[in-house]
C-alpha cells in the first residue's frame, strides 16, 4: 500500500519537476522575444501618435494607488515633441484601449491609435479606421473633446461620430477625455517640459 | 458601483456561454432537464466563486512574486482540479442531500473551460481580489441563467417536430444562436 | 385527406400544431374558431398600421410589405415541400410574420434584406421547430434580430416621413428616430407626432393610433388577453416613470415610452403571440412586467436606442420555464427523490 | 500488413467518422470562438494538433509508468506543459495571431479532445497508433475549424484568407462574425454531417 502511494507521489513529482524544467527552459528562450514584440508594438503605437518622435522615455507616477505612465516622445535632437499615454475604458462590447498623443502645448492632440477593441465588426470597429482616428489629429482638448452626429464638426474640439455606431464613438471620446484630464492633473506641463 | 457593473457584465452582457463560448460542453450536455440544469448551474457557480477566490492569490502572491508566469496554466488547472476534489469530498461528508444533487456534476466541472477561462480573464483584466470574486460569482450566475433558459426550451422541444437531421446537438446549437441574438440587446449596457 | 387540405386550405386542418394552439390560447374562443380565421382577423387588425406606413413613407413601404409576405410564404412552402409535409402557407401565419417583420423595418431597407430576414424568420425561427405552435421565439422578431445583427447600419438608417421630407425639400432625408434623439441628443419629440406617427422610425411602429385601432379590434374580437398588451405597456410606463421622476430632464416621461418606438406594435401584436407567451395568469404577469422593465432598461442604458424587440425575445426564452413553474396545481410534481 | 492497415484506420477515423467537433461534439469552444476568419481557425487547429500530438506521444510512452489513480492529474500537467509551450511559441513568433486567439490558446488545456484522446486512446496504445490517432484527430479538427472559418469569413467579410472574393454588391452579413452566427453555422454543419452520415451526433463530453 505504502509502496503504491510512494510511487504515485514519485511519478507526479517527477512529471511536475520535468515539466517545470522544460517550461523554464522554453521561457528563458521565448520571453526575451515576447518582451521584444511588446516593446516593438508599444514603440510603433507611440510613433504613430507622435509622428515626429524617434525615441521615447517613460515617466511613471503613482496617483491614488494607481500607476500612471506617460511616454515622452523625443526627436533626433533629443527635443521633446509630445507625450503619449494609454486611455483605457469600456466600449460597446468590451474595453477599448487607445494610445493618445498630446502636443507639448498641452492644448492639441497629435493623434490617437486604437490598440485594442472588441466592437461590432463593420460598425463599431470602424473606430480603428484612419478616417475616424485621423479626426483626432490637431483636435483641441479644451474644454473637452466632443462628438456630433450626422454633420461635419464645426468647432476645433469636435469630431464626427460614426453613423450607426454612436456608442463606440462616444466611448472613444469619453476614454480620451478621461485619460487626458488624468494626465493633465498628474503630469503638469512645467514638470514634463523640464 | 464598479462591483455591480462587473456582476452585470459577467452575467448578462458578456455571458460566458453566449459570447465567449465557454462552458459549451455542459451547456449542450446537461441542459435537457431543468432540474439537472439548475443543479449543474449552482454547482458551477459555487466552484467558480471559489476558483476566483483561490487562483487570485496564487497568481498574485506566487506566480508574480516569484516571477514564474510560465507556470500560470499548470498552476491554475491543478488548483481548479484540487479545488473541485476538495469540494466534492467536503460535500459528500457534510451534506448527502446536496451531494446527491450536485455530486455527479462536480467532476465535470474540472474540464469545464468556463472555470479555467474565468481564471484567465480575471488575470487579463487586472481585477483586484474582491472584484475577482464578484466576477467569478457573476460568471456562474450567467452560466446558470443560460442553462436554465436552454433547459426550459429543450423540455418544450420534446414535443416539437424537429427535422431528424437537426435533432439533438444541432437544434440546441441553433437555439443557443438565437439566445445569443437576443442577448445582444444587453450590449452597451455598461460604459465607462 | 392530406391532399384535400392542400387543395382547400379553408378546411379545418388536422395537424397537431393547430390543436395545441387552440389549447394554449386564452379561453375566449368559440368552438368553431380555427387557426385560419384567427390569423385572418389579425391581418385585418394590422391593416390600419400598414395603411399608416404607406401614408407616411410612400409606396416603398407597400413594396417592402409585399416582398416580406411573399418571401415568408415561399420559405414556408419550400420547407414544407422539402419535408414532404402538408402545405399550410394559406393558414395566414406566414402572412402575419411577413407583415410584422416588414413593419419593424426602416422604410429605406433594401428588398434583399427583407427577403433574407423573412427566410430566417420562417425557415429557421419557425419551420426548424416543426412549424406553427412549436416555435420558441416570435418568428418576426427573430427575423428582425437577425437582420439587426446582419445589417446593423442599414437597419438603423431611418428616413423622415414624406410630409416632413417634402417640407425640407429633399426626397429622402436620413433622420434619427425619437428614441435615438432622446438617447443621444437629449431631444424630445412631441407626443402628438408620436401618437399619429409623423416621425422617423420603422414603417409600422411610428403611428401609435393605427396600432391602437388594430389592437382594440383584436381585443373586441376576443382574440387577445387584455393582460398582455396593457400589462406590458403599463410596466413600461411604470419603470419609465420611475426614472423620469428621478431625473425628468434626462429621462423621458412614461407617455413617451409607450408612444415611441416599437412599444405599441410589440405590445399589441408580439407580446400577445399565443405561441410564444405564457398560458398561466401568473406567468403572463411575470412575462409582461419583466418584459417592460427590460425594454426600459435597454432603452435608457443600453447601447441600442430601442429595447422592445430584445425584451420580448428574451422573455420568449423564459416562457417554457414560466409555463412549467407557474401552474399551481402541478407545482412540485417534477421533484423526485432519488 | 495488418499493422499498416490498423495505423491507417487510426488516422482516418478522425477525418470523418469521428471528426471531433461535428460528430463527437468535442472542442466546441474553439470551434465557435476563433473561426471568424480562416487564418485564426487554422492557427488554432494547428496549435491543438501540436498539443494533441505531443501529449499523445508522452502519455503513450509513460503509459506503463503512471499509476492509474493519478493518471488524470499527470495528464493534465503534461497537457498544460505543452499548451504553455505552444502559447509562448505563438507569442514569440507570431504576435498578431497570438493576440487574435487570446485566451483561447491556454484554454486548449481543457479542450475535451486532448484529455479525451489521452484517456481513451494513448494510455492504452503503443506509440505509433497513438501518433496516428493524434494526427487524424488533429487534422480533422483543423479541417473543421477551417470549414467554419471559410463559411463565416466569406459571408461575414466577403473574403477568404483576407482575399476579397465577393464584390461590392455584397453587403457583408455581420451576424456571421458575431456569436449568434457562430452557433447557427455550427448547428447547421452538425445537421449536414448528420444528414450525410445518416447518424446523429451525440455529446460525449465526459
Amino acid at each position: 500500500m505504502n509502496n503504491v502511494v510512494t510511487k504515485m507521489l514519485l511519478v507526479l513529482t517527477v512529471i511536475g519537476a520535468v515539466s517545470g524544467g522544460i517550461l523554464a527552459g522554453v521561457f528563458h528562450v521565448a520571453d526575451p522575444l515576447i518582451q521584444a514584440n511588446r516593446e516593438k508594438e508599444l514603440k510603433e503605437a507611440i510613433f504613430v501618435v507622435l509622428p515626429e518622435a524617434k525615441d521615447y522615455k517613460v515617466m511613471e507616477k503613482e496617483v491614488d494607488k494607481e500607476k500612471l505612465a506617460i511616454y515622452k516622445g523625443i526627436d533626433a535632437e533629443e527635443k521633446l515633441v509630445g507625450i503619449a499615454f494609454i486611455a483605457d475604458g469600456g466600449g460597446f462590447q468590451g474595453n477599448i484601449r487607445i494610445m493618445v498623443g498630446l502636443g507639448i502645448d498641452y492644448l492639441k492632440l497629435k493623434g490617437i491609435k486604437i490598440l485594442e477593441q472588441n466592437e461590432t465588426p463593420g460598425l463599431g470597429n470602424r473606430i480603428k479606421e484612419p478616417a475616424f482616428e485621423g479626426q483626432f489629429k490637431g483636435l483641441e482638448i479644451k474644454p473637452k473633446v466632443e462628438y456630433i452626429k450626422y454633420r461635419k464638426p464645426e468647432k476645433p474640439n469636435q469630431i464626427q461620430a460614426i453613423t450607426g455606431a454612436t456608442i463606440s464613438s462616444d466611448a472613444v471620446v469619453k476614454n480620451v477625455n478621461n485619460a487626458v484630464s488624468r494626465v493633465l492633473k498628474a503630469f503638469p506641463q512645467e514638470e514634463v517640459l523640464k | 458601483m464598479k462591483l455591480i457593473l462587473i456582476f452585470i457584465s459577467a452575467s448578462l452582457i458578456n455571458n460566458f456561454v453566449l459570447t465567449y463560448f465557454l462552458g459549451i460542453c455542459p451547456f449542450l450536455g446537461v441542459s435537457n432537464k431543468t432540474e439537472n440544469a439548475l443543479n449543474m448551474g449552482l454547482a458551477t457557480t459555487f466552484v467558480m466563486t471559489l476558483t476566483a477566490a483561490v487562483t487570485w492569490p496564487i497568481y498574485t502572491y506566487i506566480l508574480v512574486k516569484f516571477n514564474v508566469p510560465f507556470l500560470e496554466y499548470v498552476a491554475f488547472i491543478i488548483a481548479i482540479a484540487a479545488l473541485v476534489q476538495l469540494v466534492e469530498m467536503y460535500i459528500r461528508k457534510s451534506s448527502p442531500a446536496i451531494y446527491r444533487a450536485m455530486g455527479i456534476y462536480l467532476p465535470l466541472i474540472t474540464t469545464n473551460c468556463a472555470v479555467l477561462g474565468l481564471a484567465l480573464f480575471m488575470v487579463l483584466r487586472d481585477y483586484n481580489y474582491i472584484e475577482s470574486i464578484i466576477f467569478g460569482f457573476g460568471t456562474g450566475a450567467g452560466f446558470t441563467l443560460a442553462m436554465l433558459m436552454m433547459s426550459g426550451i429543450r423540455e418544450e422541444l420534446e414535443f416539437a417536430d424537429v427535422p431528424p437531421m437537426f435533432q439533438g446537438v444541432s437544434i440546441t446549437l441553433i437555439i443557443a444562436g438565437m439566445m445569443a441574438l437576443a442577448f445582444m440587446g444587453f450590449a452597451g449596457l455598461i460604459r465607462g | 385527406m392530406e391532399e384535400k387540405i392542400q387543395d382547400k386550405p379553408h378546411e379545418k386542418p388536422k395537424e397537431p400544431p393547430i390543436e395545441r394552439l387552440i389549447v394554449s390560447s386564452s379561453p375566449h374562443f368559440l368552438r368553431d374558431e380555427n387557426i385560419h380565421k384567427i390569423m385572418h382577423t389579425v391581418v385585418l387588425a394590422l391593416l390600419p398600421a400598414m395603411a399608416a406606413s404607406v401614408y407616411f413613407f410612400g409606396l416603398r413601404a407597400a413594396g417592402l410589405i409585399i416582398i416580406s409576405v411573399a418571401a415568408c410564404m415561399l420559405t414556408e412552402y419550400a420547407v414544407q415541400k422539402l419535408r414532404k409535409k402538408p402545405i399550410t402557407i394559406w393558414d395566414g401565419s406566414a402572412i402575419i410574420t411577413g407583415i410584422l417583420l416588414a413593419l419593424t423595418l426602416p422604410p429605406s431597407f433594401p428588398y434583399y434584406g427583407a427577403v433574407l430576414g423573412s427566410a430566417f424568420a420562417v425557415g429557421v425561427g419557425k419551420q426548424l421547430f416543426g412549424g406553427l405552435g412549436y416555435n420558441i421565439f416570435n418568428p418576426a422578431l427573430l427575423g428582425r434580430a437577425f437582420l439587426q445583427a446582419t445589417y446593423p447600419v442599414l437597419i438603423t438608417t431611418w428616413s423622415e416621413p414624406l410630409s416632413k421630407a417634402a417640407k425640407a425639400g429633399v426626397d429622402a432625408v436620413t433622420a434619427a428616430t425619437p428614441l435615438a434623439l432622446m438617447k443621444f441628443e437629449g431631444k424630445m419629440s412631441s407626443h402628438l407626432d408620436l401618437f399619429f406617427g409623423n416621425v422617423a422610425g420603422s414603417m409600422g411602429e411610428t403611428s401609435a393610433l393605427a396600432l391602437l385601432i388594430g389592437g382594440l379590434y383584436l381585443r373586441y374580437r376576443g382574440y387577445i388577453n387584455w393582460k398582455l398588451p396593457l400589462g406590458y405597456l403599463a410596466s413600461m410606463a411604470l419603470f419609465g416613470g420611475i426614472f423620469w421622476l428621478i431625473n425628468p430632464t434626462k429621462y423621458p416621461d412614461p407617455l413617451f415610452h409607450i408612444l415611441a418606438g416599437g412599444a405599441m406594435l410589440g405590445a399589441w401584436f408580439m407580446v400577445t403571440d399565443m405561441v410564444t407567451s405564457p398560458v398561466t395568469p401568473l406567468g403572463q404577469w411575470i412575462f409582461v412586467i419583466c418584459g417592460g422593465l427590460l425594454a426600459v432598461v435597454i432603452r435608457l442604458f443600453g447601447g441600442l436606442p430601442e429595447g422592445v424587440m430584445y425584451s420580448i425575445l428574451l422573455m420568449n426564452a423564459f416562457v417554457p420555464l414560466l409555463n412549467k413553474h407557474t401552474r399551481p396545481k402541478f407545482f412540485g410534481e417534477g421533484i423526485k427523490v432519488e | 500488413m495488418a499493422d499498416k492497415q490498423n495505423l491507417w484506420h487510426e488516422f482516418k477515423k478522425g477525418l470523418w467518422q469521428d471528426i471531433p467537433p461535428f460528430r463527437l461534439v468535442l472542442g466546441t469552444c474553439p470551434t465557435l470562438a476563433v473561426t471568424n476568419s480562416v487564418i485564426n481557425g487554422v492557427a488554432m487547429g494547428l496549435a491543438t494538433l501540436f498539443v494533441l500530438l505531443t501529449s499523445n506521444i508522452t502519455v503513450s510512452l509513460l503509459r506503463k509508468i503512471v499509476p492509474g489513480q493519478v493518471r488524470i492529474a499527470a495528464y493534465v500537467v503534461i497537457i498544460a506543459l505543452y499548451v504553455t509551450v505552444a502559447d509562448m511559441f505563438l507569442a514569440a513568433m507570431f504576435p498578431p495571431i497570438s493576440k487574435a486567439l487570446g485566451p483561447y490558446v491556454p484554454l486548449i488545456v481543457v479542450n475535451c479532445i486532448i484529455l479525451g484522446r489521452a484517456e481513451a486512446f494513448a494510455q492504452k496504445n503503443p506509440l505509433m497508433p497513438s501518433i496516428m490517432d493524434a494526427l487524424g484527430m488533429g487534422i480533422g479538427f483543423t479541417m473543421s475549424l477551417a470549414v467554419m472559418g471559410v463559411i463565416r469569413e466569406l459571408f461575414g467579410f466577403g473574403s477568404i484568407m483576407d482575399i476579397k472574393l465577393l464584390g461590392d454588391w455584397f453587403e457583408p452579413w455581420i451576424v456571421m462574425i458575431l456569436p449568434g452566427g457562430a452557433f447557427i453555422v455550427f448547428g447547421f454543419l452538425v445537421a449536414l454531417v448528420n444528414y450525410l452520415s445518416r447518424k446523429k451526433a451525440e455529446t460525449i463530453c465526459h
